[in-house]
């Protein structure tokens, strides 16, 4: 019960946040309401006893954010919001896309089969250290194409960012 | 799980400890409301407001391999735990891994990435 | 004595209130006026009296007027006291009258003796002051802020009232800033780049009025016309001032950066202190004239008396007998030796190394201190331990050097010269040296750690010339000139080589030239600051140890 | 029970800071500033971002207080024992920065602004060097669990099993409580305050409260992690982590007085250049002795 409700309570915080990253007109707030929004993501994982990606989560989205609110600094006009600016453009088709898109993910959470709930769930330890099994043995190709998705990621980053300075 | 209540127990307390401290000075009475109090103070003259501007971080080169590298350290908790265990093949998975991503380090060094902007 | 503080908090004494006002005279906290630096150049030692130095207006509880201060001094310590939180108290050193500040809660001589004094009294007021039925706001035209309303894109469009810009349509921001000065008066190096960033409407109103109804732009349109930072990207500047009461440089130097993110783009309004300078020194008879120039550079007097004194000497074709000449010798050494040290220490405190702030700063009072030569020959082995420590700090080199880096071929002076490879000092063909068998120090490099080694160098030459001569002061001989006769002289101040040529009229002096080394190198502030960093841009600027006291025009 | 220990750790690490700055050792200083900054104005800048302004003081001592949640003072005497208690300690810390950036950009003002990006700069170059470290203290302990960490170093402290790693955590650790030389955030020489310039009266007392009792709780890590935390002969358990705790703390705080403040682009470049690369060295070290041993 508690579990529901903390579970919830976070969900429910989380959206509220993701709402404040729009509503808001500066650029530095919205970047820091994404933040606390998939914070409280984590805490919905914490609820849900998935204790590791829970921390995770909570850890890798506050410097993750913080990255991504340098650059709105950087190349979002009037970061500060001071003159109230409407960050929302073309609003039919945005509405649109919303609303498709909430139906769309509501459709899989409802429809998808998700197995049959775990009556007892492993204990928080032991999570992490399956987790390090499933990594090492049975997901250890999709681990390595990891390593090499983020090596392109870091030179695509690289080459579009910094050939600007020649 | 009431190892999460304890813990959100005492940011609730934290929390409340520093309102708390607000509310003593509070007590003890409010700011006075005066001519150029409540202006930044920059040595001795009246900054020009406002400096929220389109602020030039010079080490984004930085920030964006910080990137790739911390989403490489979600593998790494769970693989240091297991490392025993596993022996020599972890150690030869993590290796290969923490090279490729070496790489990118290499790379974004050779381009210059690590500097000042 | 009234029994409360000028800055108190308004409400009735309670038992809580009475704690913390009792509390906040135990830990007083000072911004000084015009800066810790003057206060040790007058051998006072403001921790030994049991108070803190407070790097902002806002961390501190007692302002502290040390000296006669200038208008632009008293505006600025004006702003620094709107903007102190209460309780707070004035405290006045040796000031004169200290308008447009409230008068001062204790008024002490610019002694240590006093001071401690008038610190203690003041705990006394806090503990028993701090709270009042009645307070009144403090209020002053200087503080007064003027209102002009910019674009939150484009810093540059600027206009007296509210309304939309020119440029992309979306509605002006208020923006405030201090009646009249900080902006205009761009002397200095730099007023060509003044105008970059700050194109006015009309220039910019044409062309782009057609954004007039804000619809969705694109980054193009949006940052036409602002500036262009080194990297090509283009981002907006915010000004920034960085003094006159800037804790990392010299009390008084008034400075504004316009950064780049945290990298300096330009360097705007450096000039000397408002309403002080030679203008000041019209109608000064010969017999005070000395003292009156000393006066205007606390921070080297000695050098500047010296100074008067000669070039007067010249004019009335009086020679200079040995002994005085050696006095002044002595004199002047030790006071070079104290201004180096004081260099080092502000330049400590900017670093963030604070072993060599503390250390830098007792030495520098206890050798002005000193009463004779042998007091001062028994401090020498200390400081030349000190010297040698500095120069082994780790990661100094790595901090300073190629830092403020000057070509060698500019037109300066001093150790900012000697740390160029120039063997340029007055010193050395100046009267007095050669029988001391002067030498010249030089260091190549040019940059802030050359310039520091320099001085390092020197504070020990300095002490050893003070042996040599025996004596640290002399005899003024006030030379009896005619009306008409023009004398000039050049000394070797710890800054640089000053030159002084005056000519005397019935009743009075006339300072026809007076070139200082401060408003020589105020000049290169641009060159050492600009497209850096701003902890490397200020190094740069302090590195060349400006006294904004003698920078002239 | 943990908010007393936080409070006396506070508590030491001020007295200790004022020792090591104004050169006085006095009990009750901290005390007495306390006090007073509580009976001073708060002022509150005009045209600032409320929420950010009023939020960074109590983050920085919640992030602080947490970790400290998850760090054992002796056999059981830890509030929450988590299964990835190295781990949460990560999470917490990375919200000091957070804070931080909130403090920068909140008073708008301009030496602020450049303190709080600043920061946000020097966790770039820093964070790594604090994961890298513990991954490699996880290794030898097969768990995230920070009471095993402990137990892991009965033969020997870490510090002296992975010297490289105890070392680039230590230095880590000081950037993250922003002590010289890494103050770049607070420099009083070159931002006149940065980060903590535009704060006042009790939101300051709160502010530097959230920071010495951040000095602790990295203290008390490094404890944990590398110093063998409670391990100890004679003493109770507890007394061991106390005194190697304000043993750390003092060297943090006295280590910088003797050097200067480090440049922004040098403490970037030397955590990337230099400090990752021995990192993985570290890991990879370990990993060897490891394998050597089994």
């Amino acid at each position: 019960m508690a579990q529901a409700v903390f579970t919830g309570s976070f969900g429910v915080a989380a959206i509220w946040f993701g709402v404040v990253v729009f509503r808001t007109s500066s650029m530095v707030r919205s970047a820091l309401a994404l933040l606390f929004s998939q914070a409280a993501i984590g805490g919905m994982f914490l609820a849900m006893e998935t204790e590791f990606l829970g921390v995770l989560q909570i850890m890798m989205m506050a410097t993750e954010m913080a990255i991504m609110a340098i650059f709105m600094v950087m190349y979002m006009m009037d970061p500060g919001g001071l003159s109230e600016m409407d960050m929302t453009h073309q609003k039919r088709a945005s509405l649109a896309a919303g609303v498709l898109g909430a139906f769309g993910a509501l459709a899989v959470a409802l429809l998808a089969g998700w197995g049959p709930v775990e009556v007892q769930v492993p204990a928080a330890t032991a999570q992490v250290h399956d987790l390090g099994i499933e990594i090492m043995e049975r997901s250890m190709l999709i681990f390595e194409t990891t390593g090499v998705t983020i090596l392109t990621a870091m030179i695509a980053a690289t080459a579009i960012a910094i050939q600007r300075r020649h | 799980m009431q190892q999460y209540a304890i813990l959100l127990g005492m940011v609730m307390a934290t929390v409340g400890l520093v309102v708390s401290l607000g509310a003593v000075a509070r007590a003890i009475g409010r700011a006075r409301e005066e001519k150029a109090k409540d202006v930044p103070a920059t040595s001795g003259e009246l900054s020009p407001e406002p400096v929220w501007v389109r602020y030039h971080v010079r080490y984004y080169g930085y920030a964006l391999l910080f990137l790739a590298f911390d989403m490489e350290m979600a593998f790494m908790y769970p693989w240091a735990v297991v490392f025993k265990e596993l022996g020599l093949v972890a150690l030869l998975d993590m290796g290969v891994f923490l090279m490729v991503l070496f790489l990118g380090l290499l790379y974004g060094w050779s381009q210059g990435a690590l500097g000042r902007q | 004595m009234k029994g409360s503080l000028s800055g108190a908090r308004e409400g009735r004494p309670s038992a809580l209130r009475r704690l913390v006002a009792k509390a906040s005279a135990d830990d007083l906290c000072a911004f000084v006026v015009p800066g810790p630096d003057v206060a040790r150049a007058r051998g006072i030692d403001l921790g030994a009296a049991g108070l803190g130095v407070a790097a902002t207006p806002r961390h501190a509880g007692v302002i502290l007027l040390l000296g006669e201060l200038p208008a632009g001094l008293k505006k600025a310590a004006a702003v620094a006291y709107a903007q102190m939180p209460r309780p707070r108290a004035v405290l006045a050193v040796g000031a004169g009258d200290i308008s447009p500040l409230p008068g001062p809660d204790v008024s002490v001589a610019a002694t240590q003796a006093d001071l401690a004094a008038g610190v203690d009294e003041l705990r006394r007021l806090f503990a028993a002051g701090a709270f009042v039925e009645e307070t009144t706001a403090f209020y002053a035209d200087e503080i007064e802020t003027e209102t002009t309303y910019a674009c939150p894109m484009h810093p540059g469009v600027t206009s007296g009232g509210p309304g939309s810009c020119p440029r992309c349509g979306m509605d002006l921001v208020p923006r405030e800033s201090t009646g009249g000065s900080g902006h205009e008066g761009h002397h200095g190096a730099h007023d060509s780049h003044a105008g970059m960033g700050h194109g006015s409407v009309d220039e910019d109103a044409g062309g782009h009025g057609d954004h007039g109804d804000m619809g969705f732009m694109s980054m193009v349109e949006m940052t036409q016309g602002t500036p262009r930072s080194s990297d090509g990207l283009q981002m907006e500047w915010a000004d920034a001032p960085f003094g006159p009461l800037f804790p990392g440089l010299p009390g008084g130097l008034a400075m504004s950066f316009t950064l780049d993110g945290d990298t300096v783009a330009v360097v705007k309004a450096m000039r000397g202190i408002d309403g002080w300078g030679p203008e000041s020194l019209d109608d000064v008879t010969a017999r005070e004239f000395p003292e009156r120039l000393a006066f205007l550079s606390p921070l080297s007097p000695i050098a500047y008396r010296v100074l008067a004194l000669r070039a007067l000497g010249v004019a009335a074709g009086a020679e200079t007998d040995e002994e005085t000449l050696l006095g002044q010798v002595g004199a002047l050494e030790r006071e070079r030796a104290a201004s180096h040290l004081g260099w080092l220490s502000g330049f400590g405190r900017l670093l963030g190394y604070s072993w060599l702030g503390e250390n830098a700063g007792r030495l520098q009072v206890a050798l002005l201190r000193a009463a004779d030569a042998g007091e001062v020959g028994r401090l020498e082995p200390e400081v030349g331990k000190f010297v040698r420590r500095v120069i082994r700090t780790p990661l100094l080199a790595r901090r300073l050097e190629g830092i403020g880096t000057l070509p060698g071929d500019a037109e300066i002076s001093g150790p900012v010269a000697r740390a160029s490879g120039l063997a340029r000092d007055a010193r050395a063909q100046g009267t007095g040296y050669r029988h001391l068998g002067f030498e010249p120090v030089v260091r190549d490099g040019g940059d802030a750690f050359a310039r520091l080694r320099v001085r390092l160098a020197e504070i020990e030459q300095s002490l050893g010339l003070v042996r040599r001569a025996g004596v640290v002061s002399f005899t003024e001989v006030k030379p009896a000139a005619n009306a008409g006769d023009v004398g000039v002289a050049t000394v070797e101040t710890p800054r640089g080589a000053a030159t002084l040529r005056v000519t005397l009229r019935e009743d009075a002096v006339e300072v026809l030239e007076l070139r200082t080394p401060s408003s020589v190198h105020q000049g290169f502030v641009g060159a050492v600051a600009e497209q850096r960093e701003v902890a490397d841009a200020l190094v740069g600027v302090a590195s060349l140890d400006i006294s904004p006291w003698e920078v002239t025009g | 029970m943990i908010f007393l220990v936080l409070a006396a750790g506070a508590y030491f690490v001020a007295v200790l800071e004022r020792w090591a700055t104004k050169g006085r050792f006095s009990l009750k200083g901290p005390v007495v500033s306390g006090l007073a900054l509580l009976g001073r104005e708060s002022l509150v800048p005009r045209k600032l971002d409320r929420i950010f302004f009023e939020a960074a003081p109590p983050l920085v001592l919640v992030s602080a207080v947490l970790a400290a949640a998850v760090l054992p003072l002796a056999p059981g005497l830890v509030v929450a024992d988590l299964a990835t208690g190295a781990l949460f300690v990560n999470a917490a810390l990375a919200y000091v920065m957070v804070a931080l950036l909130m403090a920068g950009w909140g008073p708008d003002g301009a030496y602020a602004m450049v303190a709080g990006f600043r920061f946000l700069g020097q966790l770039v170059a820093y964070s790594m060097l604090i994961v890298m470290p513990i991954t490699a203290v996880a290794m030898r302990a097969e768990s995230l669990v920070t009471t095993v960490v402990v137990t892991s170093q009965a033969t020997l402290w870490n510090a002296a099993y992975q010297p490289l790693g105890f070392v680039l955590y230590f230095l880590a650790a000081m950037a993250v409580a922003f002590l010289p030389p890494f103050d770049l955030p607070v420099a009083p020489g070159e931002l006149a305050g940065g980060v903590e310039a535009e704060y006042t009266g009790w939101r300051l007392a709160a502010m530097r409260l959230g920071r010495a009792t951040l000095v602790f709780t990295l203290a008390l890590s490094v404890t944990v992690f590398y110093l063998g935390g409670w391990l100890g002969p004679v003493l109770p358990p507890w007394a061991w982590t106390v005194l190697k705790t304000l043993v750390v703390t003092a060297v943090m705080l006295w280590l910088g007085r003797y050097v200067p403040r480090l440049r922004e682009a040098d403490v970037l470049a030397w955590g990337w250049k230099y400090g990752i690369p021995l990192a993985l060295l570290n890991i990879f070290y370990v990993g060897v002795v490891l394998l050597g041993a089994a």
